[in-house]
This record gives C-alpha cells, sequence and structure tokens, in this order.
C-alpha cells in the first residue's frame, strides 16, 4: 500500500507496541494546520477514501489560517480530552505541537505526522508520512536545466512567508541550479503563500526586472497568482515553476497558463497516511518515515495526471 | 487677613486665539468675604479669564498674584492646590459616574493605603448636598439626570473642595428660581465666612441680587472696573453694550384666534400627565415651572421624541400621530432644544450648513442642492439678524454663544416650520442676543407662527409670553393671560412643587 | 468645483507628491510607463473598497467588514460563473446587487439596532469569512471565464481600464458627497447625530444608506479581484478592510466624523500603494513594508493633527499668521 | 465586594452559564475533569490579554496592537532565550518590561500626540509584525528552554497554573478598577475627557498608563504563549487583539468608554472560549466556528443595547417594573 519506511533519528520513533486502541471501530482525528490550503483538503480526501474502505471513522479539525498555530493547539488539546484512537497531523511549528502530542502518545494514541519529511520530530511519534521538499524543488531545477540547457536564463523567485516551507523548498530550487552559470537569480521576495501576493509580486518584480525569464514560486497559489501578472504584462513567454501539484495549479499548466511544477500528489499521500495509521493502530506498522513519490509534470504530464480524477481533490473543473 | 488686600490679582492679562484678543490687558482684584461679578457680551473673553484662573489656560502676557506674590497657575492640579475650585461653563462632569464619584472627582477619599473610602465618598457627598438644600441621591448616575442637576451637581463639586476661592462661570444658565435663590444663599454664607467668589452670569436680575462688586469686559478689556457701592443694571447693560438700550422685552402681540395646535391630555412614560392646551396661530404660549416640572417633557411628547400613552395632538384640526421627530418636522414643528451644543448645532459646518440643515428638500432638486441658492438664502438671514460676519468664514464652534443661538433659530426661520418650541432659547446669551431673539419671535409670530416658550427667566417668561401655562409633576396645572399674572405668581407655584418634593423625600 | 477641490487636499496632495518624488529619485523604474499603469492596477481594488470605508467614517462609522465580504462575494461570483453557470453579464450585476445587500444588513443592524459600527463590522468580519468557507468546502475556485480577466487588465486608449474606474466612482463619490442632499446629510450625521435627529434628518436611514455604499463599493472591490486572479476564494481580501481604513486616515478623514475630503482617501490609498511598490522595486523584504506602512499612518494623522502646531511653527519662522482652517481642524476633529 | 460584583456582571454571567448549559447538554465530553482543566488553558491567554484591552476601552480607548505585539515579544524572548543565552528567570521579567514600554510608546504617541488610539494601535499593528519579522530572517525560533512548557503545562494542587495567573490577575485588576484612584480616573477619562482635565486628573498620563497595562498584559500574553508552544514566532496572535476586544465586548464593556466592569471581560472571554470548545468537540469545521462567534458578539452586544426593551417587555408579560439599571445602560452607553 505504501513505500516501505525509512527509520526515523535515534531516539525519535515512539514504541508502536505501546499503542491502545481503546474503539471498537477506530475513531481517527485529522488535524492539518489549517483549512486555508486546498492540498491539506486533498490529503483528507485520500484519508477519508481509505477510511471508508476500511470502516473507521474520521473527522477533520483545523483552524482556518496556517498562521493560527494557537488556535491549532487549542484544538489538539480539545482532542486529547477525547477518546479518539489516533492523531493524523500536520502543523506550521512541530516545537509548540511537540508537548501535546507527547501527552497523546503517553495516553496510547497513534500520532502519525502528514506532509513532513522531519526525521526528528522533537518528541517520539509512531510515523511520518511526505515527500521531501528538498528533493522536489531540487527535481524541478534540475528538470529546468535539462530542458533549457545552456540557454542564459534570468531567474525571479517567489518565496512563502518565512519558515521551515520556504526555506526548504526555495533552498532545493537553488540547490539544484547551483554550478550553472546561466541561471541567474536575479530577485527573490515574499508572496505570502496565496494567489493575492503572488499576483502582487509578480507585477512587481517583472517591473523592476522586465528581462527575467523564469519565475519560481514556492506553491502553486503563488505562481498562478504570478502568471495573471505576466499574461498582463504581456510575457507569456516566461516560463512559470510552481510546487504542490494542486489541481487548480495542474489545470492552470493544461492550460498553458504556468510551465511546470512538482507535483505531489496529496490525495496519495492522505492515503499513505491513512493506511499507515491503520496499521499502526493493528501493530503492524513498524515506524518509521514514507516517503511518497514526486513527479515533474509539464503540460503533458498535467494532463495525464488531470485524466485520473478520482486521485485528485478537488475534482478538475473539467474532463481531459 | 487684610479685607483690602486682594486674594487674587490680576494683573495686566492678555489672552489671544487665532485671529482674536480674547482678553486684552485685564486687571481685576478678587478680594476675599466679596462677591465679584464678571459681565459682558458673548465672547467678550469671561469664560477665558476664569481659564486662566483656573489653570486651563497659560496667560500670553500680565500676571496673577495670589495674596499680592505672583504665581504660576501651570495646570487645573495647581490650581486646585492654591484653593481655588470653579464651576465651569461647560458641564465638568462625567456622565457614566455617579454623583457621588464626580463631586470628589480627582481627590476621592482614601484609606491610608490609599484605597478608595467608598463609605466616605456618599457619606460626604450627601453632607454637601445637604448644605446645598439639594435633594439628589448619591449614587444616581450623573449623566441620567436632568440638565438643571448636573448642573447641581456641578457646583457641588466646587463647594466640596471648600476652597478660599470659588469662580462660578454661568452657574445659574440651567437652574430655575428656586434653585438660584437657594444656590445664591449658600454663596452669600460662603462668603460670609470668608470665601472670594468670582461670579459670571448674562441673568443681569439675579446679578443684581447677589454682586458686591463688578468687572464688566468690553471686547476683551475691562470698560468698567469694580468698587461701585449700588449695582445699578441700566448702567451695567449700557457698559457691556456700549450703548443705551430701551426697551428689554420689545413684545408684539400677534395672536389670531384659530387654534393651530391642541393637546388632549396626552401622557407619556417620560412623566407628562394628562396635558391639555391650545396653541393659537401668532401666539407665544408660555411654560413655566420649576427644575424638572417636566416642561422639556411635554415639549419631547409633542415633538414624537417620546411615544404618547394617552391622549393625542390635533394638528390645524388634525388629528396626527408622529412617530418620530422627522414627522413632526414634515407636520411643520420645530424644536429649538434646551441645550443647544449638544441637541442643536453641527460644529463641522459653517453657517449655512446648519442653517438650511433642516430643510434641504427645499434646496434639492431630483437629490442635488442648490448651492447658490443657499449661499444667498443664509446670508440674507445673517443680515438679517446681524449674525457675526465671520459665520460664513470658520465652523461655528468659534463663534459666541449668542452668535450660535441665533443660528438655530435661523434654521426654523429658514424652514417652513409654522409651530416652534424654544427650549430656553436665551440661556447663557448675552442682552443685547437676547433682544435679538425676542424680535425673532416677534417675526415669527408677525408672520402667523406660533410659538411654545419654556424659559426659566421669570421676567422674560411674563414679558414675552401671550399666555402662560404652568406646569407641576408633569402636568398643566393652570393657563392664564400673561398679563394677569406676575412673578410672585410663577414664584409660588415653583416653591410650593419644589418644596414639598424635597420634604417628603428628605423624610423618606 | 472649489467645493470640490478644498483645502483640505492640500495635506495628502503634498503628502503624495513628496512620496512620489522620494520613490523616483530612489528607484530606477518607477516612473517607466509600464510601471505607471501597474501603479493604477495595484491601487485600484483598494482605492475603490475605501470609497464605501471613507463615506462610513464621513458619517462616524467603522467598516471592519470588507475584508471579508470580498472573501465572500468571490465566493459567491465564481459558484454562479462556474457552478451555477450564469453569465458574466448577468453575474456582475448580482454581484453588486448582494454587496449592497450585505452592506443593507449591516447598516441595518447598526443603525436600526443601536450597535456601535465597531461591534457589527467586526461580527460581520469574522463571520462574513466562516460564510465564505461553507462554500466548495472552503477551496479557491480558479478560472472562471475567459471573458472575466480583461475587466481588470484590459486596456483602453491604452490606459488600464481600472483608471477609468476610479475616475468614475470617485468624481460620483465627489459629486454625491459635495452637490447632493444625501451628501450633506451624511456630514450632518457623522457631525453630530442628535441634532441631526431633531433637524429632521433620518439619521438611521442615512447611516444604513452608507453601509449600502460601502457594501456596493466592496463588491466593486471583489469583482475585480476576481477578475485579477481570475477565481474565487475564502482566502482573499485579508486585512483588506485595513488598507481601506489606512486610506482613508492618510487622506486626513477624521474618524470622530463629519469631515474630510473623499478624494483625499484616493489620495491616500496612492500614498500607500507608492510607498509599497517602491519597496517592492527595491526588494524590500516584507517586514520593512509593514514597518514603512505603520509609520506612513502614524506620520500621515500625526501631521493632520499637529497642523495648528506646524502651521504656527512656519508662521512664526516665515513671519505670517497661522492660518485658521488649520485651528479649526483641529477642534472639530 | 459588593462593587465588584455589580448588576453589570448579571448579562455576562447568564450569557455564560446558558452557553455552558447548552454546551453541555449537546456534547458529551464538555464536563469532563479533564476537559474542565482544559478550558482554564484555553482561555487563559487571551483572557489575561483582555485585561489590557479592556481597561483601554474603559478610558474610551482601543487597543488594536496586541495580537503583533504577542509576536513581536516571543520572537524577542525567544532570541534571549536561545540566542542571547538570558536565564528564564530573568528574561521573563525583561519581556513584561518590555512589554510595558512598548505600551508606553503606542500610549505616548496617543496621548501627548494627540492621535487616536484608534490610528496608533492601527500603525502598531502593521508595524509590529514588521519588526517581529526582522528578527531571525523571520523564521520562527523553536526549542526554547525545557523549563518554559512548565509554566502553561504545569499543576499546582492538581489545577493548572495559568488558573491561578487568571484569579491574581483579575482579582488585582477588579481591585483596582475599584478601590484605586487610578481606577477611578480610568473611569473619568472615559466617561468624559473634558471633565477630567477640568478637574485636574492627568488625563494623558492615565490614557498613557492604560496602554501601560494593556502592554504588560500582552507580555504576560506572550510569555504564556512561547510557553505553550515553546517557541517564538512573528506569525504568532494572528487576530488575537480582535479576540480580546470581543471578550471585553462579549462581557458588556461600552466602546465609549467610561462604564463596565473588569470580571465581565473573564466571563466574555470564557463564553466565547467555551463555545469554542462545544464546537471543537464536535468536530465542528472553522467555517461553523466563525459564523457563530460572530453571531456571539453581535448578540451580546445586542442584549446589552436593548436592555431597556428587553426587561420592558419582561416586565410587561411578569407585570412588574422595568429595572432602573437596564435604563441606566442604555442612557450612559
Ligand atoms: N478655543 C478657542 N479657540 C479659538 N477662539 C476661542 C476659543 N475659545 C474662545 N475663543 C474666542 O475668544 C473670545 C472670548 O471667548 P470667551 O469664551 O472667553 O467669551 P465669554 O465672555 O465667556 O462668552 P460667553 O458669554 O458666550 O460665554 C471669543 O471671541 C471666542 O470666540
Ligand atoms: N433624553 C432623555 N431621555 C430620557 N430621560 C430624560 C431625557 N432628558 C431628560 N430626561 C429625564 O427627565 C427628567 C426631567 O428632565 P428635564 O430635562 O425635563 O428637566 P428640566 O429641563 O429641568 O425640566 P423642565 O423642562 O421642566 O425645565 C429627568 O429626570 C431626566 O432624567
Ligand atoms: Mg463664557
Ligand atoms: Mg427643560
Amino acid at each position: 500500500d505504501y513505500p516501505a519506511p525509512v527509520p526515523l533519528a535515534e531516539g525519535a520513533q515512539a514504541p508502536i507496541d505501546a499503542i491502545t486502541p481503546r474503539n471498537e471501530t477506530f475513531r481517527i482525528a485529522y488535524m492539518p494546520p489549517a483549512t486555508e490550503f486546498n492540498y491539506y483538503i486533498a490529503i483528507g480526501e485520500g484519508i477519508k477514501a481509505v477510511a471508508a474502505e476500511e470502516g473507521v471513522e474520521v473527522f477533520m479539525l483545523a483552524p482556518q489560517s496556517g498562521a493560527d498555530i494557537n488556535g491549532q493547539m487549542g484544538m489538539i488539546q480539545d482532542v486529547l480530552t477525547q477518546d479518539v484512537d489516533a492523531i493524523v497531523f500536520g502543523t506550521h511549528d512541530e516545537f509548540a505541537a511537540a508537548p501535546l502530542l507527547k501527552q497523546a502518545v503517553e495516553k496510547g494514541m497513534a500520532v502519525v505526522m502528514i506532509n513532513s519529511d522531519i526525521p526528528n520530530f522533537p518528541t517520539p511519534i509512531h510515523g511520518v508520512v511526505g515527500y521531501s521538499q528538498r528533493n522536489g524543488t531540487h527535481k524541478i531545477a534540475d528538470w529546468a536545466i535539462e530542458t533549457y540547457g545552456d540557454k542564459p536564463l534570468k531567474v525571479g523567485i517567489i518565496e512563502g512567508q518565512p519558515g521551515y516551507h520556504s526555506t526548504e523548498r526555495v533552498g532545493g530550487f537553488l540547490d539544484g541550479i547551483e554550478g550553472n552559470e546561466n541561471f541567474d537569480v536575479v530577485v527573490s521576495i515574499d508572496g505570502k503563500w496565496n494567489v493575492e501576493g503572488g499576483n502582487t509580486a509578480g507585477m512587481d518584480i517583472l517591473q523592476a526586472h522586465p528581462d527575467l525569464d523564469m519565475i519560481f514560486a514556492a506553491n502553486d497559489y503563488m505562481i498562478i497568482g504570478a502568471s495573471y501578472a505576466a499574461k498582463a504584462l504581456g510575457r507569456s513567454d516566461i516560463v512559470l515553476l510552481g510546487n504542490d501539484g494542486d489541481t487548480s495549479g495542474l489545470e492552470e499548466i493544461a492550460a498553458g497558463n504556468v510551465t511546470a511544477t512538482v507535483n505531489t500528489s496529496p490525495f496519495l499521500m492522505g492515503r499513505a497516511a491513512m493506511h499507515a495509521t491503520i496499521d499502526a493502530l493493528q501493530g503492524s506498522y513498524p515506524g518509521g518515515w514514507i516517503e511518497t513519490p514526486t513527479s515533474i509534470e509539464d503540460k503533458d504530464g498535467a494532463i495525464a495526471v488531470l485524466q485520473e480524477p478520482e486521485k485528485l481533490f478537488p475534482q478538475p473543473s473539467r474532463e481531459y | 487677613m487684610n479685607a483690602s488686600a486682594p486674594l487674587w490679582e490680576f494683573v495686566d492679562i492678555s489672552n489671544a486665539y487665532p485671529g482674536v484678543l480674547a482678553n486684552d490687558s485685564v486687571c481685576i482684584k478678587l478680594l476675599a468675604r466679596s462677591i465679584h461679578g464678571l459681565l459682558g457680551e458673548n465672547g467678550c473673553g469671561k469664560s477665558t479669564m476664569i481659564k486662566t484662573l483656573s489653570g486651563v489656560k497659560q496667560p500670553d502676557s500680565g500676571q496673577i498674584l495670589k495674596d499680592g506674590r505672583p504665581v504660576q497657575i501651570s495646570d487645573p492640579q495647581v490650581a486646585r492646590a492654591m484653593g481655588i475650585a470653579t464651576v465651569f461653563q461647560e458641564f465638568s462632569i462625567v456622565p457614566t459616574l455617579s454623583v457621588g464619584e464626580n463631586i470628589f472627582l480627582g481627590n476621592m477619599p482614601r484609606s491610608s493605603l490609599g484605597v478608595v473610602d467608598w463609605k466616605r465618598v456618599h457619606s460626604d457627598a450627601a453632607a454637601v448636598l445637604a448644605e446645598m438644600e439639594v435633594d439628589i441621591s448619591t449614587e444616581a448616575i450623573t449623566g441620567q439626570l436632568s440638565v438643571g442637576e448636573q448642573q447641581l451637581v456641578e457646583i457641588a463639586k466646587a463647594v466640596a473642595m471648600r476652597a478660599s476661592m470659588i469662580v462660578l462661570d454661568e452657574p445659574t444658565a440651567a437652574l430655575g428660581e428656586g434653585e438660584i435663590e437657594r444656590l445664591h444663599q449658600l454663596l452669600r454664607t460662603m462668603r460670609d465666612k470668608g470665601t472670594g467668589i468670582l461670579y459670571v452670569s448674562h441673568r443681569l436680575d439675579e446679578v443684581e441680587r447677589i454682586v458686591d462688586e463688578v468687572t464688566i469686559l468690553r471686547n476683551g478689556r475691562v470698560v468698567r472696573a469694580s468698587g461701585e457701592t449700588e449695582i445699578n443694571v441700566r448702567e451695567i447693560v449700557t457698559a457691556m453694550v456700549g450703548e443705551d438700550i430701551g426697551e428689554h422685552y420689545p413684545k408684539e402681540r400677534n395672536a389670531e384666534d384659530e387654534v393651530v395646535l391642541e393637546a388632549r391630555g396626552i401622557a407619556t412614560n417620560a412623566g407628562v400627565n394628562n396635558v391639555s392646551f391650545e396653541l393659537r396661530r401668532g401666539e407665544v404660549l408660555g411654560l413655566g415651572g420649576v427644575l424638572g416640572s417636566g416642561r422639556t417633557e411635554i415639549a419631547r411628547a409633542l415633538f414624537g421624541t417620546d411615544d404618547l400613552t394617552a391622549g393625542r395632538v390635533v394638528l390645524n384640526g388634525r388629528p396626527v400621530a408622529f412617530r418620530g421627530e422627522m414627522d413632526a418636522i414634515r407636520a411643520g414643528l420645530a424644536l429649538v432644544p434646551e441645550n443647544r451644543k449638544f441637541d442643536g448645532l453641527f460644529f463641522n459646518f459653517r453657517a449655512s450648513g446648519n442653517i438650511t440643515a433642516a430643510s434641504l428638500g427645499k434646496l434639492a432638486r431630483l437629490g442635488l442642492l442648490d448651492l447658490k441658492r443657499e449661499e444667498r438664502a443664509t446670508q440674507s438671514l445673517i443680515d438679517d439678524l446681524e449674525i457675526s460676519a465671520q459665520a460664513e468664514e470658520k465652523t461655528v464652534n468659534f463663534l459666541s454663544g449668542g452668535n450660535q443661538q441665533k443660528i438655530v433659530i435661523a434654521r426654523w426661520l429658514f424652514s417652513n416650520a409654522g409651530i416652534l418650541i424654544l427650549d430656553e432659547p436665551t440661556q447663557g446669551i448675552d442682552i443685547g442676543a437676547k433682544i435679538a431673539v425676542y424680535n425673532l419671535i416677534n417675526e415669527l409670530t408677525r408672520d402667523g407662527r406660533s410659538i411654545i416658550l419654556i424659559s426659566s427667566d421669570h421676567d422674560e417668561l411674563l414679558a414675552m409670553s401671550d399666555r402662560i401655562a404652568v406646569v407641576q409633576h408633569g402636568t398643566i396645572r393652570r393657563i392664564a393671560n400673561a398679563a394677569e399674572l406676575d412673578h410672585d405668581d410663577l414664584v409660588r407655584a415653583s416653591a410650593s412643587t419644589g418644596r414639598n418634593r424635597e420634604e417628603g423625600e428628605a423624610l423618606a | 468645483m472649489k467645493r470640490i477641490f478644498d483645502a483640505q487636499l492640500i495635506g495628502p496632495f503634498a503628502a503624495l507628491v513628496i512620496v512620489s518624488l522620494v520613490v523616483a529619485l530612489t528607484t530606477e523604474r518607477f516612473l517607466n510607463p509600464g510601471n505607471l499603469s501597474n501603479l493604477s492596477l495595484q491601487v485600484s481594488i483598494v482605492a475603490l473598497i475605501a470609497i464605501g470605508s471613507t463615506i462610513v467614517i464621513f458619517a462616524a462609522g467603522i467598516d471592519l467588514s470588507s475584508g471579508s465580504m470580498v472573501a465572500l462575494l468571490t465566493m459567491i461570483f465564481a459558484l454562479m460563473l462556474k457552478f451555477v453557470g450564469v453569465p458574466l453579464v448577468l453575474a456582475v450585476p448580482l454581484i453588486l446587487v448582494a454587496g449592497a445587500l450585505l452592506g443593507l444588513l449591516i447598516g441595518v443592524i447598526t443603525a436600526y439596532g443601536r450597535i456601535p459600527s465597531f461591534i457589527t463590522t467586526l461580527a460581520a468580519l469574522i463571520a462574513f469569512r466562516g460564510l465564505a468557507l461553507t462554500f466548495n468546502n472552503g477551496s479557491p475556485i480558479f478560472s472562471l471565464d475567459p471573458a472575466l480577466e480583461p475587466l481588470f487588465y484590459g486596456k483602453f486608449v491604452g490606459i488600464p481600464l481600472p483608471f477609468f474606474y476610479l475616475v468614475f466612482f470617485y468624481g460620483l463619490a465627489a459629486f454625491t458627497m459635495n452637490f447632493s442632499k444625501l451628501g450633506r446629510e451624511i456630514y450632518a450625521v457623522g457631525g453630530n447625530p442628535a441634532a441631526a435627529v431633531l433637524t429632521g434628518i433620518n439619521v438611521r436611514k442615512v447611516q444604513a444608506i452608507t453601509f449600502v455604499i460601502a457594501g456596493f463599493m466592496t463588491a466593486v472591490g471583489a469583482v475585480l479581484m476576481s477578475a485579477r486572479l481570475n477565481s474565487g476564494s475564502p482566502n482573499y481580501g485579508q486585512t483588506l478592510e485595513l488598507q481601506a481604513i489606512a486610506a482613508a486616515v492618510v487622506g486626513g478623514a477624521s474618524l470622530a466624523g463629519g469631515r474630510g475630503n473623499i478624494l483625499a482617501t484616493l489620495m491616500g490609498a496612492m500614498t500607500i500603494v507608492i510607498v509599497q511598490n517602491g519597496l517592492n522595486l527595491n526588494a524590500a523584504p516584507s517586514s520593512v513594508q509593514n514597518i514603512v506602512l505603520g509609520l506612513i499612518i502614524l506620520l500621515a494623522v500625526g501631521i493632520d493633527m499637529w497642523r495648528t502646531e506646524i502651521s504656527a511653527l512656519v508662521a512664526r519662522v516665515s513671519g505670517r499668521k497661522p492660518d485658521a482652517e488649520a485651528a479649526a481642524g483641529k477642534k472639530a476633529g
């Protein structure tokens, strides 16, 4: 059902045999950091799909904004007072979540982290499921090198708000292009992870550097925003790269508005996480990190992915 | 202390505001054991003088001497520490706090640990009020009291300070005869105990009764200094205005027989109870009564502010039911409220915006204002009513009280209102402005409009009304021709109600 | 005309000129024609919404709801276009009506329910975003209609369309505030509501109308936002209400109500956007942008408040008399 | 005591009881002891910050800055602990002082610069977050100090420590507001600043002090936030200022100033948190939570505003006279 797990760092693995489910039908809380990102909803769809197949109960609880760490901790606290058997969580602040998750582990709940590649979570947990962010964006850099060869390229970067995700993704891209002198990163600004921010950032960097050839953004929303800016300025020739494989991002690629993205298949990630969690509750999960695959999708690839709508959330707006 | 050595002395005090010299080298000596009247037209600089003494404003030049030595009164706290208590013209009570707290605002009785001693706050406050023969609960929230009661609380604040110098800036503007008499009594007692008192009022009758010496200001300058033995109102007026004024009450009789407004047994939850009267075309119907007798409430009932719980109002023979002020205004009623500052003026507008505010419909076609017409119409009103020429140049907060009052009345001249309710229309305005308001009343009635005049100034009420209704506890006790009543009738009506209520409640 | 271009515009205009000069001198591509038309795009949404926010402020209210209302309206708009199949020419007027109705709801609760607008619009700020999240599982809806983008990015005689929207709506607003009965009544209600009641102005109705105007202008902003991003999202418009209020405030509108010039708000919005654009062109981090924006708000209001002192100072230096208008500003503000 | 527990508490207390009952009846695990101690954790941060927000409101100001100030202070705190190596026992008082100083800055600009607090704290809301982002490249700082967490999660005689902080600070605040000179001056300044000046109260100083208190209480909240999350981040505390104001408002504080009971704010905060807890326990989506919170704010203020009408209605139904306190609320509000 999922790739073989890689062991977590020394001391980061909570013992699987200490998990003591208390419900006949497993009751599982899915707690992503925010509802504002489609991405986590897509993971949730994967989780729900498996839950339906396996006949377990799952509910989602998350604050609206990813910045509302305090709100998320309040929700975890509220969940701890309930009889849930497992928590599948993602967070923008693992150190904040650690003390609460420690309690969850002590209570015998299975605790699995989603959308992460952290091998050394500050408190021992049972499993981690996610793709390697650095590897993903490294790959898209490799793809760009392969596709555009030695052509001199002026590159603009739209970062997310400062933090782990932005650092990893931008870092992976920069690692990837390192040593290729024809890639010249001339500007890098914050696009606040959202479409509006990406649009404003795109507008402004294209004003400041009208000769840009390529923009890389740390997620699909921002590159979609930037694509409108490029179009408005008559720059349909510019190479636009994103990260996520969000349905909307894929559709924009299929429509030719965005060039390519790192498809991280959130739906499949959710499936893998749910299988791992159920296995953990049944004592058959060995522990460790499951690295879910990523791929680089350009126009043809995106269309191919969109042709399998059952693996996507939200559904594409039309048939491909 | 030597009786002739001044307690406080102003030497060559000057104060300027942008564009006006409010005080121009003013010298005043304030003695202990003396009530000193500071008089003059609106805007002549009385309040500004007072502000320098109470530390609200620093004089631009000149000196203030205390017991002959120059002092710096840098802020109100310093003034208080030097023994000056001030009753300001603008109310300085805090509406959300209790009466007791207001009386001791800024220096509440506290225990040795600095903890507020609530028992003493209320007992001490009650003692001050009792001394003033005022019957107000110290626990009452001040904002809910009537304007007059608030003014009494204001005075109680000053009394409670036990200061050596008390300054009162128009303390009686919202008071009735009974309260004024009691206040005078209290001030005389304090004077006799050695307190110096500086007193500002536009009610010249009371000035005559209480003041020992006067200083008169005109355009910021002293035009007559103290030291007179006899206070003569006529001379004062001449000195104030700069010319001899013939008739103080230029009354015209314009009443016709036609009844335009009729109240039949109206009552409201605010205390109006079975009120009936008729108002005729061109008539001035006066409402007389003591503070809190409910005259304002009758006005509110007629104007649709308070809902009627009984009775009806008949306008030009047709019963009307106003659901709010708008209905009343549409039907041709107008109200000049007793508190023009809070309820009357738009301080963000110049004269024109204020004058036309009630008649925008008249100026508008398809929702668009005819600004040329507005300009012409207001200019002619400004000329007719002799409103300050500055009225169109600045927003109205810069005008003197008299000019402000004229603007509020001008608003209803410009409108088509046929019935005007004037609630204390001459409160706080100088003699010249008062006469202007009386002339306005005449002009209105000559034009066939009718007026309900509420006034606590008995002379004014008797002189300017055609008929007078005496109001007691929210109901009309008697309606008579003004000519058949005199000052004593009104005072007696006031006295009986005022005392009865007090005694009853003092026992309880 | 004299009425519309009055002395209240001098301060905000001076601020705008100074800021533009500084940015132009320090930033290479600022005066680039491309960037100037970019500016009119950047400023358009917040400036249009700020018309409503300012008119609410003139009537002594405050509107905190516009950002969330944008989110809600873009979602409804997106649903109509993409899932219900309402044609664009119909969907746009429907959204404008929806905005006006939401404004009416807020206005009625505020004016007739006698609840301070800070509270009603705070509640709306929270609830509207919640409502926006109930649609489409809280997910954004992309790629609405190919005909939508030109509403924002389109040009006429080489000038971006949003420039014309600004001219139209600000012209209309300035005209209304200065020459119509309604405009005068709004200022009267903001200046002294008690007096307005006693002069027969329907204070509650006027207050409610200001929120209807605000809702309508927010809907205009929402349509442009959707056109700009060809999408609807429950996350759009965050802190937009604060930006709109900031534009009004930098333009010199007094939060106490009763005074201010609507055109000054446009200048305020432009000042803010030019500074942000200058910082973006110089790739300044968002931290610096925030700090600068905070300081601009403070300075703009500070200069307005200290007009008397400043003009007295100028007068002393130049030997002229301080101007009375400035003193008036202080008092009535 | 009668002073502290006055009639103004009845409404908020009734709201709290009703809400608790509804949640208890509809939610299985609500009355679970674990959940009850959980509640005192959940409410603590916002309730402590709300003390400051409420006192500012009593003085007729508004504090929009607390959320961003929390972000800034957690970052400074984290830097001190992790990079400068300041020991915890020193870092905590230093942060409290820092909060008070930031409050002083806002207070001085507001009071002595005569700028409406809405503006100064709006500027601070924007600028403080910018400032927070300048540290550590805008990245959160994790894993501060093992001794930090117990400040929030620790217990004493089985009761979570935050419960004691609440008792201490609300006790102190209630005492100050009702029995100290400062408390009465704050109400006076809020009720009528002009009058307060004339009675010799140093209005500016009092206004500035309310912001110092707000800054201090925000710092208390920031320390607890850092302890709760064992980290500092420029993203913490978003919309916390609105939650704190909502607590005050649900508790019945009048935004016009001059009146209100500080203990009612605690009840307001608890009401909000209990509703959220109930919704969380029932796994309600965040959209519903937003909508419900918006409605609660509206209802709480509405009920307060309509007290006269409601009590008149009750009176008519029950045949008793409407109560004077209720009428008072209407007029003075
Ligand atoms: N804050 C102010 N700013 C500008 N001008 C002022 C201010 N206060 C008063 N003035 C002007 O100063 C002059 C004196 O005003 P002041 O209030 O002392 O008059 P007054 O004698 O008390 O009048 P009244 O009898 O109406 O109370 C007037 O012309 C007034 O318009
Ligand atoms: N706007 C108002 N709303 C509610 N009650 C009011 C209002 N104004 C006055 N009252 C109440 O009406 C009572 C009488 O107040 P009012 O202002 O009529 O006194 P007054 O003006 O001295 O009386 P009169 O009009 O007879 O001179 C007071 O107890 C006051 O609380
Ligand atoms: Mg005066
Ligand atoms: Mg009266």
